[in-house]
């Protein structure tokens, strides 16, 4: 039974503990408590190492296969038990430097103890087809991790801008985007008036000196349009056939009812289409 | 190192560069071994120079250093890539205008009531910039709020020699749309008796629609 | 219009604009009298193409067009004209961004399934500020979360044209036979299953903060 070390070449990018034959009589996982403090200084630790522990792993997931692919195991046959108490020695290290340790790595632990129970249990002998590996749905997850993260290095890879190549920039006398204002013609102006007056009377004098319909009358016959106490789309009001004039008259007597505030005149927003409702009727209805 | 090697790492790094690059600069570029002479600096310019002739682009001196540009007669193109596209005025914007025509003098305030929302502050700013639209004074009202009136300059664009030009609010009242039967040929000097005149009306409407009085074509190069 | 004077044009386009031109956008430089056929268009493309054989820049079709760019090889000359070294990306950045480049449309939840961790909020913040992600829509599931995808910015920025030409996501077969070739001599690939070594935890951190493990490697020259 071999208790040496898996040597591991310097070259080898991989081994980012780099080990080497003499740091290993020291196990770290004797490391507790006060003594946690005085090894940062024996090793030379930059003050933000044990961070950089962290940011190493990208997670428990990470860290598992680390531990796998550090041993040469196959990741389809991982020593449960093995790897289980590495990766606790792991988490053990993490807590005790009081790193921020994310709960993922505790759910983890429990996850390869669960694992390292059941398979400690004897097999029944008839179920023996049945029964699944436990680990199946660890090995699953840490292949499509894996996946994900050689994808992650392959974008890494990519030639990309700022860090590869850079986008060429050549001046051109004035830069600036050139604004031209939009195009308007008179047509658009004057429809956009004509909806103006169709939303509110503008009171232009000259149409109401030529009333020849009373005003007041036309007050009286929208106020009984408006008796139900519903709203009345505005241009249902108009009669067309009355012309020009007939027009001007109901929209003057919507006014001053308006005025008066015996209707209301409601637009939920702007442009569009606006109701006529009767105020007096309101409280009875 | 080879002068083309040179003359490529000069050429790509003035390219890349957004602003100027001084002689020293470019010098900087090249250190330790691979250090460069001035005359070698000199002479990559130089043949970075003659290396544009005919081209869209040139190599030039400014003030702080070297840099390419759009040669001058290339530019109508080049300038076509930052031209944003004009788009429409908002309704809110052309409502505002038309309120200034037909009411002119009006206060933003008096132009919030008809319209029944706020004016929006860049609303009145594009008007005014595009100077179609001033302060002809102020009320005196509480708050001595601005008269806004319409300039010459809209006039002129719209190709009216004067605001009475403008059809008429009475029958601007009348119109559904702008249709057919408002072209020339049922001119104001033969009026249906039983329709009201519209003498305004069919010949600026006309115009209007036929001659839409400056759209922004000029801005093709040729 | 002179083929010549079309590729000039084209030139100083590509090399003027911050952002890559589509042969749209390069057509569109040219309209009226001017109008180009689209096989005009790649002729010059072409011809621009091979001009930059040897120098220190090329021209590249990417997602959303063509640009023109220096060269690999040249920029790290170049890189020195900038004073601070491009951002580096963290693993969990890339590992997110490689979740929702092959996964996408996907979902933060799914992203952290395979993961195994929280996706930290800046990570998402970052890729959605660089404009290489965003939401593309809502998963319809409880609480209808976003669905993200990549973007043309992506593609442009690391170099493609499509997402074609990512290289495809490694086979699971491929990946679990990956381990005896890690180790240079035979004999470790045999290791005793019930009693493996115990790794060494850190004994060298400092080893490990020299070399992280691969984050953005690629340096800059010294």
């Amino acid at each position: 039974m071999s208790t040496a070390p898996v040597e591991i070449g310097p070259t080898m990018p991989v081994d980012i503990f780099g080990s080497t034959p003499q740091q290993q009589e020291m196990p770290l996982a004797r490391v507790r408590g006060e003594s946690v403090l005085s090894i940062p200084q024996d090793l030379y630790i930059p003050p933000d190492a044990l961070e950089v522990i962290l940011e190493v792993f990208e997670g428990p997931l990470d860290l598992l296969l680390y531990l796998i692919r550090r041993q040469n195991l196959n990741i389809l046959d991982i020593p449960i038990a093995a790897i289980t108490q590495q990766y606790m020695k792991y988490i053990e290290i993490m807590h005790e430097i009081k790193l921020e340790l994310a709960a993922e790595y505790l759910v983890m632990a429990a996850i390869l103890a669960e694992i390292k129970s059941r398979l400690l249990l004897p097999r029944p002998l008839n179920t023996e087809v049945a029964e699944e590996d436990p680990r199946a749905e660890l090995i699953r997850r840490l292949q499509e991790y894996e996946q994900f993260k050689l994808a992650a290095e392959n974008i890494g890879a990519l030639p990309r801008v700022e860090r590869d190549t850079w986008v060429t920039h050549v001046a051109a006398d004035s830069q600036k985007v050139i604004r031209l204002p939009p195009a308007m013609d008179l047509q658009e102006l004057v429809l956009a008036f004509k909806d103006i007056l169709k939303k509110v009377d503008l009171r232009a004098p000259h149409a109401i000196q030529r009333d020849t319909l009373s005003v007041r009358q036309r007050m009286g016959e929208v106020l009984k349009t408006l008796e139900d106490g519903a709203f009345h789309p505005f241009a249902n009001l108009f009669t067309p056939d009355e012309g020009r004039l007939g027009v001007v008259v109901t929209f003057a007597a919507m006014l001053e009812l308006a005025k008066d505030r015996l209707i209301e005149i409601v637009q939920e927003r702007p442009f569009s289409p606006i109701y006529l409702k009767s105020s007096t009727t309101d409280g009875n209805v | 190192m080879q002068l083309e090697q040179i003359k490529n790492i000069i050429e790509a790094s003035l390219l890349a560069s957004q602003e100027p690059l001084s002689r020293t600069a470019l010098s900087n570029l090249f250190d330790g071994q691979d250090a460069v002479s001035t005359k070698q600096i000199t002479q990559c310019l130089d043949a970075l120079k003659s290396a544009c002739n005919g081209r869209g682009i040139q190599l030039v001196e400014v003030a702080s250093g070297y840099r390419y540009q759009v040669r001058t007669d290339t530019y109508p193109w080049i300038s076509r890539l930052w031209k944003e596209r004009p788009q429409r005025y908002s309704r809110a914007l052309l409502e505002t205008l038309a309120l200034i025509t037909y009411r002119q003098p009006i206060t933003r305030g008096e132009i919030e009531q008809v319209r029944g929302v706020v004016v929006s502050t860049p609303i009145m700013r594009t008007l005014e910039e595009r100077e179609w639209v001033r302060v002809v004074g102020h009320r005196d009202t509480p708050g001595h709020p601005a008269l806004y009136g319409t300039t010459r300059e809209f006039l002129d664009y719209f190709n009216l020699k004067s605001l009475d030009e403008l059809p008429p609010l009475a029958d601007i009242r009348e119109l559904t749309k702008l249709e057919p039967q408002l072209l020339p040929d049922e001119t104001s000097s033969n009026p249906d008796a039983t329709h009201p005149p519209h003498p305004a009306i069919p010949t600026s409407l006309n115009t209007m629609t036929h001659e839409p009085p400056h759209t922004d074509s000029q801005e093709q190069p040729s």
